[in-house]
């Protein structure tokens, strides 16, 4: 945790990417981590299957900021199916080592907000099998 | 008993410090109070001091350190009670007691689930804290009370169980009666009051210290019991109800954390177990109890049940010479319809003056109507002494028993 | 701080075992988070250990050695907490937590006593547990919510409390607020609320550890608070209730323990305490938190207050400086407002960021809205970190804090 | 506990002195010790201002049915008020050292019946200061 707050992710929290709202979003889903106060909500253009644009907006410590924004990076183009499907790692890979299982809530509210969007609208979906 | 065997208890029972200590008038402590409560092993001991000199912190919302061991072990103790009864780790509500665990249910799902004309089926074999909170529910709903009846040895008569389920909400009963040991036939039980339509809430204050349980072979909708009647502290015990039953009913204590989002004017809750769980937990005693079901997991719950069993055995055998002096045992006498527990009067002796000169020599037995009144009065006992066994007890103890009945007759001319 | 008080500190923070102990980063444990647990001295480990090894039993109704001293223990520790709060015995209700005390008033003389068109006044500082119970009470009677408001500062605005008080049959407000620390004036709340008829509940579980209470002097009706936030175990705390209220309200929970005369049919209650304790009580904790208030009488709890002052004093003077850099100190800064709580933020750090940095140098000190949602949305904070004292903290801690805050600074930059 | 169980305790628990009914008695009350199931009934017949007759019944332990027979021989030709004074000790006097504070109760119950009987009886009277 000591060395958690590493530069980048200091940025990610004071310069978040891909924040903001859609004027028109396909998908979205927003949730609060009840025992913290973080907020995010998170907006998806689907184009063609995959995603276009993303945003989310939110408030709360640099960890789950930091994270959200750096999802946010990582989800473009992907299909619904890939993001309902992505793991845990794929956050910690983001963000780095060293995140105390406190706190590891903060790091994946971004991923659970976007995953429930993802698979609530998959589940809207007509079953294709 | 084989030696291996009596190797094995002595060993547990060195396990447990308070059976080493002396009485007051030198005697050797000899325990036979479980069904009141038990006593506790070196671990569950140990386990509350190292709460509290290493990580004593409030739960779920500190971010450092000992906040987060504190939380971690006391999830995890919530993990090893689903594991030794079979549920899921969210079927799993912490409560005080089985007394709270029952009447939260009655509160909670009673509430929303009982109206006029409509039965609650007890057992006449029930304790206080598995009959009056029925009582209250009734006299709200207006629904009616039915009790399934036993017989003078305090077996259960189902002859009329149809007839009984009819029109029935629910079912509530002892797994095993805490004054005669009877154990429930739960497989009949269930079955034929889910085909009624009926759930049934088990209370296992006496069921899960002694028996081994597995919630999806019982498949009942609520079970009860008590940490401390189970190696663990006192002030812990556990609500385990079906996920879907715990979901759909409304919570009961309201405040810090169990709450998703409180405006002045209104709140929403968290999911099961947490939305029952309101205010600061007993965390130290959820961990502790956590310890204390390890125990009882490494000693083995049907090597538990085995032992009782050849112990009531045991003690049966011992005590009948006594009945040619006026030894009355009451209950079944057969140790596979029973768990460890006999009840009994010596002659004239009233169990408070027969349990008062059993002390004398160490011997630690309850006397009175161990909260089952109405069964007492249906009987016609004033009162009754009640050894009960667990893990600890030897033959020796049994033995120990029998010194002291032999100086009651003895002191009351007999 | 003088040498001499600075002494007297370190020799309590000696009684702590948990306190000597390193964090796993080799930092000395600076536990600044007393508003959510405190931590237990050396002699109410001791207690639990005692009782387990030496006299576990089940009370009231055993009549061997070990039964008849853990009764003695128990209602001793009842002695002792009246005697603590100036009480009467038969007015102390031994519950689990502040939590279950409000509920169990809030069902109890709530559902009894509350109509459409009543009304239940809170204030703008509470804590989730002294909101919930009553907003549902509210929904259930169809009685109407009423808020005592707060200013920015945290410090009540009285100006229109006749109003509120019109048609208000119960207030329910915290002695201490455990966010602000703002310190209820309790004198007028009371004389003002029974001049317009309410009887009025206070929440102590931050009062009765920090302040001298002395129900008679204070005249409230019923007063709540936790074992563990004041040295004892947790899984106990005390409703206090006047007595006729405690009389005049219906039990709550029902089973053992609670009951005059059990039928199959109906049963009758005893009197107070005892109809409010069902079931089998937490005892180990009930006699450890006996040893607890023993404890706070020997340190004095005129002294806890006035420590607690001058520490808060002390750490406001040193906080101080950090303003500059955007340090945000919320609640009011004179210590004979508020009680030994201080919630700020530093900069655009967030309260869980820089909580998790303080912990790499070992300060404990919580973050997050402290269950006090509707006023953390009231006044616009996400989220407060919160540094809050008791008798073993050092102005020595609060020197820690301020080396934590430095590092955090650095770390964001600021 | 030991010794406590003396020949002229059992005595009077097997013989129990003045047991059983009075068909018009003056003054009565009962009362169950609620923890062991105890029971003790207490019936007087007041002469001149004094005990006259006195009856018990019920059921219990050597100890509370003792103690209660034992108390009916002391206050035969008391008045009210002196029963209404009588204190524990006179009770322990009868029945001797050596009771566990568990069983106080036990030993307490008849005179605790006598006593409310006699108090609910003063409490009916006209108010005579
Ligand atoms: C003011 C106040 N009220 C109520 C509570 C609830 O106390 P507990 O969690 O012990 O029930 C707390 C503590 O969290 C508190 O600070
Ligand atoms: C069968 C049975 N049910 C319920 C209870 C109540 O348990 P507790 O007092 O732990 O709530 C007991 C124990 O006294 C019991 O034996």
């Amino acid at each position: 945790m000591d060395d958690f707050y590493r530069d980048y992710i200091l940025d990610h929290y004071r310069h978040p990417r891909n924040f903001g709202e859609l004027a028109n979003a396909d998908v979205e889903a927003e949730d609060l981590n009840p025992l913290c106060g973080d907020q995010i909500r998170m907006q998806l253009k689907v184009d063609g299957g995959r995603v276009g644009e993303v945003r989310f907006s939110g408030k709360g410590c640099a960890i789950s900021q930091a994270a959200a924004s750096m999802l946010t990076e990582r989800v473009k183009g992907m299909t619904l199916a890939e993001i309902a499907k992505l793991s845990k790692d794929a956050v910690l890979e983001d963000v780095g080592i060293g995140i105390s299982p406190t706190r590891m809530k903060c790091a994946m509210l971004g991923l659970r907000v976007l995953k429930s969007a993802a698979i609530g609208e998959l589940a809207g979906w007509p079953d294709e099998e | 008993m084989t030696v291996t065997a009596e190797r094995r208890v002595e060993r547990i029972a060195a396990d447990f410090p308070i059976l080493a200590r002396p009485t007051s008038r030198g005697k050797r402590l000899v325990y036979l109070d479980s069904a009141a409560t038990s006593q506790k092993p070196r671990a569950v001991i140990a386990a509350l001091v190292d709460y509290y000199e290493q990580y004593n912190a409030n739960i779920h919302r500190g971010v450092y350190e000992i906040a987060a061991r504190a939380t971690a072990e006391y999830e995890a103790a919530r993990v090893k009670i689903a594991r030794f009864i079979g549920a899921d780790v969210s079927e799993v509500v912490w409560v005080r007691n089985t007394t709270e665990a029952i009447n939260l249910v009655a509160y909670s799902w009673g509430n929303a689930n009982l109206r006029a004309g409509d039965a609650i089926l007890l057992t006449e074999l029930e304790h206080h804290s598995d009959l009056v909170p029925w009582q209250l529910l009734a006299q709200r709903s207006g629904a009616e009370l039915r009790f399934i009846p036993v017989d003078e040895r305090g077996l259960y008569v189902l002859d009329d169980l149809d007839e009984l389920l009819d029109g029935c909400k629910i079912v509530a009963a002892a797994h095993v009666s805490n004054t005669l040991g009877t154990i429930l036939p739960l497989d009949t039980i269930v079955s034929r009051a889910h085909a009624a339509g009926a759930v049934v809430l088990v209370d296992g204050a006496q069921g899960a210290p002694h028996l081994p349980v597995d919630m999806k072979a019982l498949d009942c909708d609520f079970y009860t019991f008590s940490g401390h009647k189970m190696l663990g502290p006192t002030g812990i015990g556990v609500l385990y109800g079906k996920r879907d039953l715990l979901e759909a009913m409304p919570p009961f204590f309201f405040g810090g954390d169990m709450i998703r989002k409180v405006e002045y004017a209104h709140s929403t809750f968290s999911d099961p177990p947490r939305k029952f769980e309101a205010g600061t937990s007993n965390i130290a005693d959820a961990i502790a109890f956590g310890v204390a079901v390890d125990y009882l997991e490494r000693v083995g719950m049907p090597w538990v049940r085995e032992h009782e069993r050849l112990l009531t055995a045991y003690a049966l055998e011992r005590l009948a010479p006594f009945e040619r002096r006026g030894l009355e045992i009451y209950g079944a006498r057969d140790p596979e319809l029973i768990s460890g527990v006999i009840s009994f009067n010596l002659a004239d002796v009233h169990a408070h003056d027969l349990a008062s000169i059993l002390d004398t020599e160490g011997v630690c037995v309850r006397a009175g109507h161990h909260c089952t009144m109405p069964l007492m009065d249906k009987m016609g006992w004033a009162a009754t002494a009640r050894a009960s066994f667990y893990v600890y007890n030897t033959e020796a103890d049994v033995d120990a028993l029998c010194v002291g009945l032999e100086k009651a007759a003895r002191v009351f001319g007999i």
